[in-house]
């Protein structure tokens, strides 16, 4: 026995505990700012208890996204609706709690029959995969598995979930981007300026973070192949940055670094990038998406094929993050706007 | 064109895929409309090319990326694969130049180039779903198909289209868990997400609780997409209030697409363990079909919308693919087959007309069709044919698919379920005449009884996909051979 | 020998309580942002359930390194990067409607929506 | 010309015919009714030609489109169909011009529209009786069904409305429900569904399946109106006069009939019928249909209601005729539906001269009128006569032959009943004739529907139009384009007595000596 197996299946368990708590919590609680931040918990809980299971890309991920992105808009959801939950009707309480514990008790029936926690003769770790951790390092040449994986042996999928992202962040624009068009949107952000104008401190401190996050996300790109990361994260963090200044410094100022057509063609070639350079395998007269013969050699292929699919992935994601952030942020402008006016209207009464 | 030959499959998945973000780009909405037309041609041709080649060539395998299977992304393409990517592109096609005006009347101007982005996206996705041999692939294709099917719900000009798209966002992310839920305990026990390796893999462990539970998850998951009775409760809404190119579009292919990726993992994945005799499927499935198709039928009667009384009615309409997948044996199954495509073209075809109407009148309201048969009597007649072919008169497809579920059903002695079958097409022959009788014999409201026909772009589409309900009705040669193929591959190759 | 019986399966039962904890508040909640919020967790869960399959004792991350024997499962983490994606996209787009339905409806409880819809029929 | 041709053309032609119709406008009521009367006069020589064609022994085949292998849209002709084909082609003439006097008099609006309508369903009837396979008749006997619906609800009217939908919904339901099943069970044990003489199903289905079957296509052709699928029949006399005449007392109703009778001798096979017994049952269904419509129809006191009661009987005398399963009964049947066609439409024209140039419609109320009408009031008295089944008119043949056929299977109560049920006809068809001629006129109904109203509605310059009084004072007979009809179908009903042999020696092919 291993003492470090111990401890880390302990924390494992500890974690799950602490996820099932906080879960209970977002189920009882109605005050929707609280649910929404223990939500981001829950997500960030996730990401530890995916260290713990050495899965690091995927933590990296969920504490971007879960923690992060998820969390900034749905805080963005509730400044545009209500704080508080109505109390439920205890009718549909006990028929959606019946039904989950009926879900539950098959999903515990199914269990028994499953490989043990941990259990290294489990079929999935016989079958498919002891080729990617035994040949990828010859076949791609790269030491991250998950990338070599994500990039290339199911890197069709990937270009799938890119296209997702890109999905979302359309169907965000088609549903609240520019619905109404409003000059004052800007005006507006001016006047949330001046709120944060008075906060110097955080102006002063975001301004030195944000080089340094901008960094850490290039460095996260480029780095994908050796350690944990890759374009995806890459993509968030930088989102974040921009998403940070342009909380701080008004919607308007963000969009004067990044204007709206800029995202919109950053979004658009990012998957374009990686669907051409699948293209480009067809052009050569190798099957979409084999990289192999991108180069001279077949692992320079992997390389230069990887790098231009992660860069693709991490244009796309940062793009979509920033406008749909932007979509939000900008609902917002336009609907403090119309309540202030109201205000104003009212007070001229 | 040995380039084109050999990598069909994926061009019929990336032409429209990459054509999404260039639509983006253009913005124009005349330009993006006519890009996103061309590309639907393109894909259609493509369909077709690919449909033949599988025909005269047998299964088609498609490495991703060079990697063989199960180690990378493999697609495989047999031919209930080619016939939806056909069915799929070929609505769309037909559904994009009829979109044009359609749209323009529907939704605002500045959201035009999004809309076209979002169909292509849509359409790829579906077909994305239909050639894939991966079963996590699939879920990733699904969800690109059901991100954009939301969003160009959600753009219906009533309010509650937007309810009706997040209740549906709900509803088909359930079901997408669920789906990964049963993948994953599968994937736990054997290690692989390649439908064929599954398939060798499966019988080895499906005595096992665990995939008996994963089983269940996986076919409730596709139960909620296709709208399976008693998992239907999201479809009538989002039909109705979704624009009507868009109910057009996503009526005649997205529940065929979950049709088809259920039967994929019924008679694939766990083609050798045969879920119907091994774990009871059978019965639970007639059942929900049965039930289906009435509950359906009936509700559609007391519908006052008529997009929702045919929505409804697609509800009863997947109940006699499901019925024609469970009953199981060759004729069966290749009427259940037969039907995807048939029931494709004449509800396609039947909610294009209402678009028509909408167009022209600005409501699918029943009330308001009162003496269609005079004000739009092409439209009205397209109605009818429709309305012939969902009821299965002889000479439209309907028959031709009911023909073939009746033969299975009589084929296993089973005559109580070819009398249901009959049964449940006479109550379509009531949600029909409803329609029928107050378009032709009832007068409007404010006695205007003159001609005022939809444009002829938008006619021309109806009319083709009404033709083709006609046409392959009376020839169904080339259809029946190919889904009776395709049935026999699923079986394999026997009777 | 590495001892398997702890966590066992209790791993998984306490993943399958998230999971249906996240249902539950799916389907009983009313409050759209709430059923978003439980759609997350659900998602989550599942997240969380396949990365513990791919866990093997003893194991460590899969980048490969000289000194290291064991490796955890690669490929459920590629597939979860993949699901997460499609999360956060979900969310965004529902947040998107819900901020819509709001606009329209004043409200984001769906009782009362169904009971708007309902009296407008 | 081929054989083949002449085929198409016969469906080409009512279909064309309509279509020209359709497309005359709605101005120029002259010229539609001429290309009716044109359209209808070409069909019959048409037909007349194929008669001689089949009489001569050929058996022209058409395929006019195949759907899958082994499923297909054939026209195929034999003698049992020409029969029918050759009655309702030459009925359209009459009825054409019937129609035009009956129209105009009535001033029916939408025309155009029953025209058309009417000349599709002349088309579908004829397609029934050349169709080569079940699917075919099938196919016919569903446009039939829809083409004349609109002819149903043509007055638009609430009343009609309803009638529309019981009569949509029983045709319909039955023929989808049970006929389309069998069919298709038929498709699954035969593996055809070519009519062939001796049947196609005679070893290939156990005697059960036969029987349930059998069962499914009787009912599922509810054209034949057998009970407890009769109610339509009697809604759709909201229907014009003229329509009722044809289409449901000849074409609609007939084709129910005929296709009974081509079932059972071409999917079954009269022998396999018999050996199975699955038509006994049915038999006695007939045998009570036969007798309870007669009684209904004693009490129907709405003259046209009368006749379809009357109608719904005498289609069951065919039934019967070919549930006995004998070649003399099938023989018997198929008489039947030429002779009850010329007397039934006979009255179904008195009917409507009655209505609409003395507007009446209650058999109460038409005290005396016989000596108003004479012509009409005796061409209803003959045939009655020939419905009764009394000689020398036709309609005693095709009643001596069920007959027969009863004795021969040794099914002597048949011939029971068919004995009651002529003194049921003579019980509820003789009273209108005894009170049109003795009956005394009711002073106040003369007062409301007096001649001077009449003659208001009736157009001042179309002669044709105008009553026929002979030159005698107190006759007001329907004008000539009714009156002629009516006669012409009597002598038809007189030469049909002499004409049976003819008759029985071209279907010879089918039934044998």
């Amino acid at each position: 026995m291993n003492i470090e197996i111990i401890t880390s299946d302990a924390l494992n368990v500890m974690t799950l505990l602490f996820m099932a708590v906080t879960a209970i919590a977002i189920a009882r609680i109605r005050n929707l700012f609280a649910v929404v931040m223990l939500s981001g918990i829950y997500s960030l809980m996730g990401a530890t208890l995916y260290v713990i299971l050495d899965a690091v890309d995927v933590a990296f991920t969920e504490a971007a996204v879960g923690a992060g992105a998820s969390t900034v808009l749905m805080i963005g959801t509730l400044a545009l609706t209500s704080a508080n939950e109505n109390a439920t009707p205890n009718k549909q309480t006990i028929k959606a709690l019946i039904a989950c514990t009926l879900i539950g008790f098959a999903l515990v029936y199914a269990s028994f029959d499953m490989p043990l926690f941990g259990d290294p003769n489990a079929p999935i770790h016989n079958h498919v995969v002891p080729r990617y951790l035994n040949d990828s390092m010859a076949e791609i040449g790269l030491p991250n598995v998950v990338t070599s994986i994500l990039a290339s042996y199911r890197g069709y999928d990937t270009m799938g979930e890119a296209f997702v992202i890109f999905t979302a962040a359309v169907g965000v624009i088609a549903l609240i981007g520019r619905g109404r068009r409003e000059k004052s949107a800007n005006e507006n952000m001016a006047d949330a300026n001046n709120v944060m104008k008075r906060k110097i401190v955080l102006r002063v401190v975001s301004k030195l973070l944000i080089p340094f996050i901008l960094l850490f996300g290039l460095y996260v790109q480029w780095h994908g192949d050796f350690g944990p990361g890759g374009g995806f994260q890459a993509g968030v963090i930088f989102g974040a940055a921009f998403i940070l200044y342009g909380i701080i410094y008004g919607l308007g100022t963000l969009r004067k670094a990044l204007p709206a057509w800029l995202t919109r063609w950053l979004m658009a070639l990012g998957v374009l990038l990686y669907a051409c350079t699948g293209v480009v395998s067809l052009i050569k007269g190798a099957s979409f998406l084999d990289y192999n013969v991108l180069a001279s050699t077949p692992t320079g292929g992997q390389h230069i094929g990887i790098l231009l699919v992660e860069f693709g992935v991490g244009m796309t994601v940062f793009a979509s993050i920033v406008t749909i952030f932007c979509a939000f942020a900008g609902r917002a402008a336009a609907d403090v706007n119309k309540v202030s006016a109201k205000q104003r209207s009212a007070g001229h009464d | 064109m040995t380039f084109l030959s050999l990598n069909m499959s994926v061009l019929a998945v990336i032409v429209p895929l990459m054509a999404a973000p260039i639509c983006v780009l253009l913005r124009h909405s005349g330009l993006a409309w006519a890009w996103a037309t061309a590309i639907a041609g393109i894909t259609f041709v493509l369909s077709i090319g690919l449909l033949q080649h599988i025909m005269a060539n047998g299964t088609l395998v498609y490495e991703m990326g060079g990697w063989d299977g199960p180690w990378g992304i493999v697609y495989h393409i047999d031919e209930v694969s080619a016939l939806v990517v056909m069915i799929v592109a070929a609505i769309a096609a037909v559904v994009m130049p009829y979109a044009k005006l359609s749209i323009e009347r529907e939704i605002p101007k500045e959201r035009h180039y999004l809309v076209y982005c979002m169909f292509l996206l849509c359409m790829a996705g579906l077909i994305g779903m239909a050639v894939t041999g991966d079963a996590f692939n699939l879920f990733v294709f699904l969800e690109v198909s059901s991100l954009s099917s939301y969003v160009l719900i959600s753009l219906g000009n009533d309010r509650r289209a937007l309810t009706a798209s997040l209740r549906y966002l709900i509803i088909g992310t359930l079901g997408a868990t669920f789906y990964v839920i049963g993948l994953g305990m599968i994937y736990m026990m054997t290690g692989s997400l390649n439908m064929t390796d599954l398939a060798t893999s499966l019988p080895e462990v499906q005595d096992t609780q665990t995939i008996h539970v994963a089983f269940a998850f996986v076919i409730i998951g596709f139960g909620l997409k296709l709208a399976l009775f008693p998992l239907h409760i999201w479809l009538p809404n989002a039909y109705t209030y979704a624009p009507s190119a868009v109910t057009a579009f996503l009526a005649a292919t997205a529940t065929k697409v979950a049709v088809y990726a259920m039967l994929r993992l019924i008679y694939t994945v766990f083609g050798d363990v045969n879920p119907f005799e091994t774990y009871g499927l059978r019965g639970v499935m007639i059942a929900l079909a049965l039930l289906g198709m009435f509950a359906g039928s009936l509700l559609a009667i007391f519908q006052t919308n008529v997009k929702r009384l045919l929505a409804y009615s697609s509800i009863a309409q997947v109940g006699y693919m499901v019925l024609g997948i469970s009953i199981g044996n060759a004729i069966a199954l290749e009427g259940g087959i037969i039907h995807m495509f048939n029931h494709a073209l004449m509800k396609g075809g039947l909610f294009m007309a209402m678009g028509c109407v909408f167009y022209m009148v600005g409501s699918t309201d029943l009330k308001d069709m009162a003496g269609m048969g005079k004000r739009m009597p092409l439209t009205a007649a397209a109605f009818v044919i429709g309305g012939f072919a969902l009821v299965g008169t002889p000479l439209t497809v309907g028959f031709i698919s009911k023909f073939y579920l009746v033969q299975g059903a009589l084929a296993e002695g089973w005559w109580p379920i070819a009398f249901m079958i009959m049964f449940a097409s006479l109550l379509a022959v009531i949600y029909v005449w409803r329609v029928v009788e107050v378009m032709y014999f009832q007068k409007p409201a404010d006695g205007d009884l003159s001609y005022n026909e939809a444009p002829i772009a938008m006619l021309i589409p109806t009319y083709v996909l009404i033709g083709a309900a006609v046409y392959f009705g009376t020839d169904a040669t080339l259809t029946s051979e190919i889904s009776l193929n395709a049935a026999q591959t699923l079986l394999g190759g026997s009777k | 020998m590495i001892d398997y019986a702890f966590p066992g399966l209790l791993n998984y039962w306490i993943v399958f309580l998230l999971m249906m904890i996240g249902l539950y508040i799916v389907i009983a909640h009313e409050n759209l942002i709430k059923k978003i919020v439980g759609l997350n967790v659900f998602q989550v869960s599942v997240f969380v359930f396949y990365i513990s399959m791919a866990k093997i004792k003893g194991g460590t991350a899969p980048i490969l390194a000289d000194s290291i024997e064991v490796y955890s499962n690669p490929l459920p983490h590629v597939l979860i990067l993949t699901a997460i994606v499609v999360g956060v996209a979900t969310t965004a787009l529902g947040l998107a409607l819900v901020v819509r339905i709001q606009e329209s409806y004043d409200t984001i409880e769906d009782d009362e929506i169904r009971d708007i819809e309902e009296r407008s029929d | 010309m081929t054989a083949e041709t002449l085929v198409l053309l016969a469906l080409g032609v009512p279909f064309l015919g309509g279509l020209s119709v359709l497309f005359s406008g709605p101005g120029s009521a002259n010229v539609r009714d001429g290309l009716t009367v044109i359209t209808s006069i070409i069909l019959f020589c048409i037909v007349w030609q194929l008669i001689q064609i089949v009489d001569a022994g050929g058996r022209p085949t058409v395929t006019l489109l195949q759907m899958i292998p082994g499923l297909s849209l054939t026209l195929s002709l034999e003698p049992l169909g020409m029969i029918f084909a050759g009655v309702a082609s030459f009925l359209w003439i009459v009825t054409s011009f019937y129609a035009f006097g009956y129209m105009r008099g009535h001033h029916e609006a939408n025309q155009t529209r029953f025209f058309f309508c009417f000349a599709i369903a002349i088309m579908s009837a004829l397609g029934i009786a050349f169709s080569g396979n079940m699917l075919t008749l099938f196919v016919f006997y569903e446009v039939l069904t829809i083409s004349t619906f609109p002819l149903v609800t043509h007055s638009g009217t609430d009343e009609a409305r309803r009638a529309g939908r019981v009569y949509l919904g029983i045709l319909l339901g039955t023929s989808v429900t049970f006929l389309l099943t069998a069919m298709i069970w038929t498709y699954v044990e035969a593996g055809t569904l070519d009519f062939q003489k001796g049947g196609i199903l005679e070893g290939n289905a156990p005697a059960g399946v036969i029987a349930i079957l059998f069962g499914l296509y009787i009912y599922g052709i509810g054209k034949a109106a057998l009970m407890p699928f009769h109610r339509w029949l009697p809604a759709a006399m909201v229907a014009p006069t003229p329509v009722s005449a044809l289409l449901h007392a000849v074409a609609v109703v007939k084709a129910g009939v005929f296709s009974v009778v081509k079932v059972s001798v071409f999917i079954f096979g009269l022998d396999t019928l018999r050996d199975t017994g699955a038509s006994t049952w049915l038999a006695y269904v007939a045998a009570i249909t036969i007798l309870l419509s007669s009684i209904i129809a004693m009490r129907q006191d709405n003259l046209k209601a009368r006749l379809a009661y009357s109608t719904i009987s005498q289609l069951s005398y065919v039934v019967l005729g070919a549930m006995l399963a004998s070649n003399i009964g099938a023989m018997g049947s198929t008489m039947h539906i030429v002779m009850h066609a010329f007397g039934k439409i006979t009255l179904f024209f008195c009917a409507g001269a009655i209505i609409v140039f003395a507007h009446k419609t209650e058999i109460s109320d038409m005290h005396g009128l016989g000596r108003k009408m004479p012509v009409t009031f005796f061409c209803f008295f003959v045939a009655s006569l020939s419905i009764i089944g009394l000689p020398p008119l036709g309609g005693v043949w095709s009643k001596w032959y069920i007959a027969l056929a009863a004795a021969e299977t040794d099914q002597i109560i048949f011939i029971a009943v068919l004995m009651i049920s002529s003194l049921l006809n003579i019980a509820y068809l003789m009273p209108l004739v005894l009170y049109g001629y003795f009956g005394k006129e009711k002073p106040a109904d003369t007062h409301s529907h007096g001649d001077d109203h009449s003659h208001h509605h009736a157009p001042p310059n179309h002669s044709m139009l105008k009553h026929l009084t002979f030159g005698r004072p107190g006759i007001a007979e329907a004008p000539i384009m009714c009156l002629a009809p009516i006669v012409l179908t009597t002598i038809g009903c007189f030469a049909l007595f002499f004409y049976a042999d003819r008759i029985r020696l071209f279907l010879t092919p089918v039934f044998g000596g």
